[in-house]
């Protein structure tokens, strides 16, 4: 998918330069991003990975705008060429739903569980398309059945609460859709679903973005879900993209301590049964006092003292332009997803867990 | 799938616990009810984990909290250590639970918020005053300790002061310090963070090796519960399909159903592409009125008539491998895209 | 049809479970209402109180008493004022008085509601900020003043000092309608300014809860403008808590006419109970509190049904 | 209003807050000290009255009724009856907050255990005492205290050597006796969602009695939203004996409470209105005082407002 990137477009649907978001918040403030560039271009999907706290809703958050009241961004986000960040909130409703849509995490909860399914759907495309009530009704009887949805008709007079997990995140992805966007951002939209749902959402995601040629970020925890889906990956550790590749080549060669940590960490169904697994000690940094330096740093098993002072910028790897990672010292060997990378046979070692000192 | 039968159960002086034909029912209002668990037979030989996996809604935690008997099964008997516990009174069940212990999912909701770190821990060694003063002091440090806290830092400190990783290490003291024979821990990792569920996956292997733990692991993530599990059993909709070695069932599942669930799980492998493999339809039915026969038959790409009319009996087809279904797969075959197919529609 | 059966039963039960308590509540009473009417000590006097007593059945035990006084209410007849000459029917004043008072509550209700929602609106909307704080503020001021303080301060001002409204008594709708609302002004705005308070407040807290759902960042997202995601999608998730409140505020807002209507002179239900109470009349007391309880009970049905109208998750429910 | 804040006020708890870090202990907005240091001037004056310089509340000192604030030495005037406003405004209030501590104290001994009981155990028992809760909130609850304290208060005819109880204990046991079922049926809202929370499971599992999980687990839980509720409570009786005062019902003359006070004070309303303002300004500015500390243990133990 890489290589024919360019054969898209020549201008990225969206550029972000150094965004940088914050939160005030009563302990102070909240660095959720921290100077953030990507490009993403057309029918392409970028996967975003991170842990809880990584900043990887929140940027995703950022790039559309939809922002409370405490929130504070700079940088630049350019949609289509023209900037939009701190734009008019008249401005960006234009954008919202018509060129931008998300789908977000929780059907259950995004849904909005007083109003009718028909209502939901036709609702942005009264706001944004000049229809007539029965255009409407037919547009949305049409989206649903593009998604996969039996019976339309009468799901469309229903409540999301008379529906299930899988459906309503059908529905909401159909809503998103709606008014035809250019640019999809999915937040951990199979968080809140079955494995054998999942993977039937994940597979309808896919095939509309490519059926609309549509440029999806598409944000999750586990690197499962982007591995086969998504072009580009951006691994996210305290706010910061720490290492981003196209797909294939992140897998063929993690850089960053980080990302090599975070998938040896993983339990595999190729391991055998009681495969000690390689824990990343201590847990992800406060995002409101952040250490100095690297902020892997206090966690990464190469950290040395240069790490603790002084922060690493994304560096291009020497071999592939399009692998950036931020780290000091990165590994160079290749981690594969295969059995048997620590087995048995280690002394039982408690996992001690440094962030709260002492010794065990 | 979803069958009945105890073939898979070890000889009755074996197992540590054996539950036979546990059923849950709920009420539902208007005189339905929620057949949670139907007809489940278990057992667990002594310092073994018995997985339990299933998708939501199939009564694998259900089937957790009938074996402490929070609250008691509808009927079925869960006999531990040689005692039905079905049939005790308030206070013989308070005696036996301190050899019984649970670990839950949601480390914020299971401690007590207003309550320290040491007056947690301690809770069991209180109720029970097996020690007092210095002595219980001494043991519950040395039991923070255990669990990779620093008991002069975290003692006097309450739960909100703690990630989710810290405080599932906290109920994993609390558990273990009354030093149980089987310890229930229904979704212990589910809430945490990849990297920190590692660091609990390893605790709790650590654990068992320290003490000789028999452990019961409810999880409806496949790779986590093959990963600590002697045994799997597989749930669906409030019966068994699949039961065996994890290194056999993985690898060669048997049952539909199984087979359908694994091939989901998105792998960390760009190079298989996900519309390569073969997605179940559908979704999980109500368990207020679930299909007759075989629970899987509505989203089974072999399901027939027998599917139907009958419930399949768990069968022996290997060494350590039981399977409940009328038509399993043979060794090393899959469920075809012609199949899921069929099914879909 | 199951719904409203199972109603009417919870409805007998708090009949004759209020009933039975005011009734026994009322036999510990130790002062004797035939000494209030009869007030005269000598021998005449003790053969008329015998006499009261039998005529008002007053030695029979308390279930037999209640037996009947539950056997005359549910005809409507509401028993008699204790009096000396045979007593006057309680229904006769309880149908002069009560719409006197349901009127000032339904004005105080409608007036509450109509200032409140959008009030919480505004507030929740701008969160935080100034404007929210001012109205926060002022809410809590209206939430720490006593309902019969703000009309005693309405009179003296309105009143007493600029003369706008009369500071005594009540006229008819019928009879004159500006004269009406000319004397409902200190009483409705006496009994709305803490209602009103209180009903901001608590949809305040609600919408805030609810502006931070997913649904509504949802909402956002389809482009669609400020107020009709406030309106159209944050109101009615949130204004659960406010139907429950403003039903069981009735009762209070029946105590709070009961001191407003005395402190003004208005003859309304409130007046009614209030003399009954101080003048011992038990058996019209009964009656007054049962109609009272029942009237409660009714209306927070009302509200129980107003709920599936406004959360479709309730209506799957309960039907 | 008497009541309408408790409606209000029925607590369920909210999920704590996802702090991982421990919050820094946040400061006392300068509102809570101004509360505080109201309600403890109050409540000094009223515990320390009879110790202060100050005159016979009951007896008349002025040269004459409607004293203008400030003459004769008398800082708040003198009354319709000559008497000392500033005496009486401190006497009135240490019988307003006796008679309003006095009954959320009974309120909370038996329907905060009420609640608790009836919350925990979600048996038949449990279930009647809700639904008994819920029946005696039908009868409003100004004219349940009315009813009980001309009970209470007995036969005006009667004997004059008959037992009577002291009428504030009269009144403080009719706003007592009224508050029980809303006290209990908060408290039980509060338990009832503490006992679904899995500590309470684990702690079962530990092999814990039911009066181990009640006291230990779940009271330290409930005990905020109880506090709150307290202040609330205190602040709402000190309303309810106003109105009962108005309606002629609180303690028997000469004896002075701040709704006493505004009764006796609204018919020199066009002469003297100070006679009224005072006890009103004093009964806002505790009633507020109360209100706002609530309102603070509210948002700090994160109890929420939910009404059912």
């Amino acid at each position: 998918m890489s290589e024919n990137q360019t054969d898209h477009a020549n201008q990225p649907v969206l550029e972000v330069r150094d965004l940088v978001t914050q939160f005030s918040s009563e302990r102070g403030t909240v660095n959720a991003v921290r100077g953030v560039s990507f490009d993403l271009y057309r029918g392409r999907t970028l996967g975003v990975v991170g842990e809880s706290g990584s900043g990887k809703s929140v940027l995703s958050r950022s790039v559309m705008g939809l922002m409370p009241g405490n929130a504070t961004r700079t940088g630049s986000v350019r949609f289509e060429g023209s900037e939009v960040l701190n734009a008019s909130p008249k401005v960006m409703r234009s954008y919202w739903g018509q060129k931008m849509s998300m789908v977000f995490q929780d059907p259950m909860t995004a849904l909005n569980p007083v109003l009718r399914i028909e209502r939901q759907i036709t609702e942005s495309l009264h706001e944004h398309i000049d229809m007539s009530k029965a255009q409407a009704k037919d547009t949305a009887l049409a989206l649903l059945t593009s998604v996969g949805i039996p019976e339309p008709a009468r799901r469309m007079r229903q409540y999301p609460h008379e529906m299930s997990g899988g459906m309503r995140q059908r529905i909401m992805i159909a809503i998103a859709l709606a008014c035809g966007p250019r640019m999809l951002f999915a937040d951990e939209p199979t968080t809140a679903l079955d494995v054998t749902v999942q993977a039937q959402i994940l597979d309808l995601l896919q095939s509309m973005q490519r059926d609309r040629e549509m440029s999806m970020i598409l944000v999750t925890h586990d690197l499962g879900v982007v591995a086969g889906r998504a072009d580009d990956i951006a691994v996210m550790y305290a706010g910061r993209i720490v290492e981003k590749a196209p797909a294939e080549r992140l897998f063929a060669g993690m850089r960053h301590p980080y990302t090599q940590a975070l998938m040896r960490s993983i339990p595999k169904l190729e391991m055998p049964s009681h495969t000690r697994l390689d824990a990343i000690a201590g847990r992800p940094p406060d995002l409101v006092n952040l250490p100095e330096g690297c902020s892997f740093a206090p966690r990464c098993p190469n950290a040395q003292e240069k790490c603790l002072v002084d922060d690493p910028a994304l560096t291009a790897d020497d071999d592939h332009a399009d692998h950036v990672f931020a780290c000091h010292f990165p590994v160079n060997e290749v981690v594969v997803a295969a059995p048997g990378i620590r087995v048995d046979g280690q002394p039982p070692r408690i996992a001690h867990d440094p962030s709260l000192g002492g010794s065990a | 799938m979803a069958g009945i039968g105890k073939a898979h159960l070890r000889p009755e002086g074996e197992a540590l616990l054996r539950v036979e034909d546990l059923v849950v029912e709920f009420p539902a209002g208007r005189g339905r009810k929620v057949n949670a668990v139907t007809e489940v037979s278990l057992d667990a030989l002594p310092g073994e984990t018995l997985g339990l996996v299933g998708e939501s809604g199939c009564g694998k935690s259900t089937t957790g909290k009938a074996i402490m008997q929070l609250p008691s099964p509808t009927s079925g008997t869960v006999v531990f250590d040689g005692t039905d516990l079905t049939g005790l009174g308030e206070s013989q069940l308070r005696e036996v639970r301190t050899r019984l212990q649970m670990i839950f999912q949601d480390p914020i909701s299971s401690l007590n918020p207003r309550r320290r770190v040491e007056a947690i821990v301690a809770e069991g060694l209180d109720i029970w005053k097996r020690v007092s003063g210095d002595d219980k002091t001494a043991k519950v440090d040395d039991m923070l300790l255990t669990v990779g806290l620093d008991p002069a830092v975290v003692r006097g400190r309450r739960p909100h002061q703690f990630s989710g990783g810290q405080c599932q290490r906290i109920s994993i003291a609390r558990a273990v310090i009354t030093e149980p024979q089987l310890i229930v821990c229904d979704e212990p990792v589910s809430a945490l963070d990849v990297s920190v569920q590692a660091q609990i996956l390893n605790l709790l292997e650590d654990m068992k090796a320290r003490y000789g733990l028999t452990m019961i692991f409810i999880a409806h993530d496949l790779a986590v519960v093959k990963n600590i599990s002697d045994r799997v059993a597989v749930m669906y909709l409030g019966r068994l399909c699949e039961v065996g070695d994890p290194d056999v069932l993985y690898a060669r599942p048997a049952h539909p159903y199984t087979a359908a669930l694994l091939s989901a799980i998105p792998v960390p492998d760009p190079t298989v592409r996900p519309e390569t493999r073969h997605t179940l339809g559908g979704e999980i039915p109500s368990p207020i009125s679930p299909p007759s026969g075989c629970r899987f038959r509505t989203r089974c790409p072999r399901a027939d008539d027998i599917c139907r009319d009958e419930v399949p009996v768990m069968t022996q087809i290997d060494d350590d491998h039981f399977v409940a279904c009328h038509h399993p797969l043979a060794p090393g075959e899959s469920v075809t895209e012609v199949e899921l197919a069929g099914a879909s529609a | 049809m199951r719904l409203i059966a199972q109603r009417l039963i919870q409805l007998v039960v708090v009949f004759v479970v209020v009933t039975l308590f005011t009734a026994g509540l009322i036999s510990l009473v130790p002062g004797k209402p035939e000494n209030l009417v009869i007030p005269f000590d000598n021998t005449p006097g003790q053969t008329l109180r015998q006499e009261f007593r039998e005529s008002n059945n007053l030695d029979d035990p308390l279930p037999v008493r209640w037996a009947k006084w539950a056997g005359d209410f549910v005809q409507g007849d509401l028993g008699n004022f204790y009096s000396a000459s045979g007593g006057t029917p309680v229904r006769t004043r309880f149908d002069q008085s009560w719409p006197v008072s349901v009127s000032l509550i339904l004005y105080t209700q409608v007036l509450s509601l109509l200032v409140a929602i959008p009030l919480a609106l505004w507030a929740a909307y701008r969160s935080g900020r100034w404007t929210d704080k001012i109205i926060n503020t002022f809410a809590f001021g209206a939430i720490s003043l006593p309902s019969f303080a703000v009309a005693l301060l309405l009179t003296y001002y309105l009143g007493v000092q600029m003369g706008w409204v009369p500071t005594q008594g009540y006229v008819r709708l019928t009879e004159d309608p500006g004269e009406h609302f000319r004397h409902v002004i200190v009483p409705v705005l006496a009994l709305s300014l803490g209602q009103i308070a209180v009903y901001m407040r608590l949809l305040r807290s609600d919408l805030v809860a609810t502006l931070q759902e997913d649904f509504i960042l949802m909402a956002k997202s389809k482009g669609i403008s400020n107020g009709r995601v406030l309106w159209r999608h944050a109101l009615r998730p949130s204004s659960l808590t406010l139907l429950t409140v403003t039903g069981l505020s009735m009762g209070n807002l029946i105590g709070g006419t009961l001191v407003i209507e005395f402190l003004l002179g208005i003859p309304g239900l409130g007046v009614l109970i209030g003399e009954t109470v101080l003048r011992r009349q038990y058996e019209a007391l009964q009656s007054l509190v049962a109609v009272v309880a029942i009237a409660f009970v009714l209306i927070n049905f009302t509200v129980d049904a107003l709920y599936s109208v406004l959360d479709p998750r309730i209506r799957e429910r309960t039907t | 209003m008497t009541l309408s804040t408790a409606t209000e006020a029925a607590v369920a708890p909210a999920v704590p807050e996802d702090a991982d870090e421990v919050a820094p202990k946040k400061r006392l907005p300068i509102g809570a000290w101004l509360s505080i240091a109201w309600l403890v001037l109050v409540v000094f004056l009223a515990l320390f009255a009879d110790l202060l310089p100050l005159h016979d509340p009951n007896v008349s000192v002025a040269s004459k009724a409607e004293l203008a604030p400030g003459e004769e030495g008398l800082w708040l005037g003198a009354d319709g009856s000559s008497r000392d406003m500033l005496s009486r405004t401190i006497y009135g209030g240490r019988n307003s907050l006796g008679i309003a501590v006095g009954a959320v104290t009974i309120g909370f001994v038996i329907g905060g255990l009420l609640g608790l009981f009836s919350g925990y155990f979600r048996n038949w028992i449990g279930k009647s005492l809700a639904a008994l809760f819920d029946i005696l909130l039908a009868i409003p609850a100004l004219v349940l205290a009315l009813s009980l304290v001309s009970v209470l208060k007995g036969d005006p005819v009667q004997a004059p050597d008959a037992f009577r109880l002291p009428t504030i204990l009269i009144l403080i046991l009719a706003l007592g006796v009224v508050s029980i079922p809303l006290l209990a049926r908060i408290t039980r809202g509060n338990t009832m969602a503490w006992a679904q929370r899995e500590f309470v499971t684990a702690a079962r599992a530990q092999g814990a009695t039911n009066g181990r999980i009640l006291f230990r687990e779940i009271l330290p839980n409930v005990l905020p939203a109880m506090a709150y509720i307290a202040l609330l409570g205190v602040a709402i009786a000190v309303v309810a004996e106003g109105g009962l005062a108005i309606l002629g019902a609180s303690l028997d003359p000469p004896a002075a409470t701040w709704g006493i006070m505004i009764n006796d004070g609204k018919s020199a309303m066009e002469d003297a209105p100070f006679i009224m303002f005072t006890p009103i300004v004093a009964t806002f500015l505790t009633v507020m005082a109360l209100n706002y500390l609530g309102d603070l243990i509210r948002d700090r133990f994160d109890v929420r407002e939910s009404a059912l």
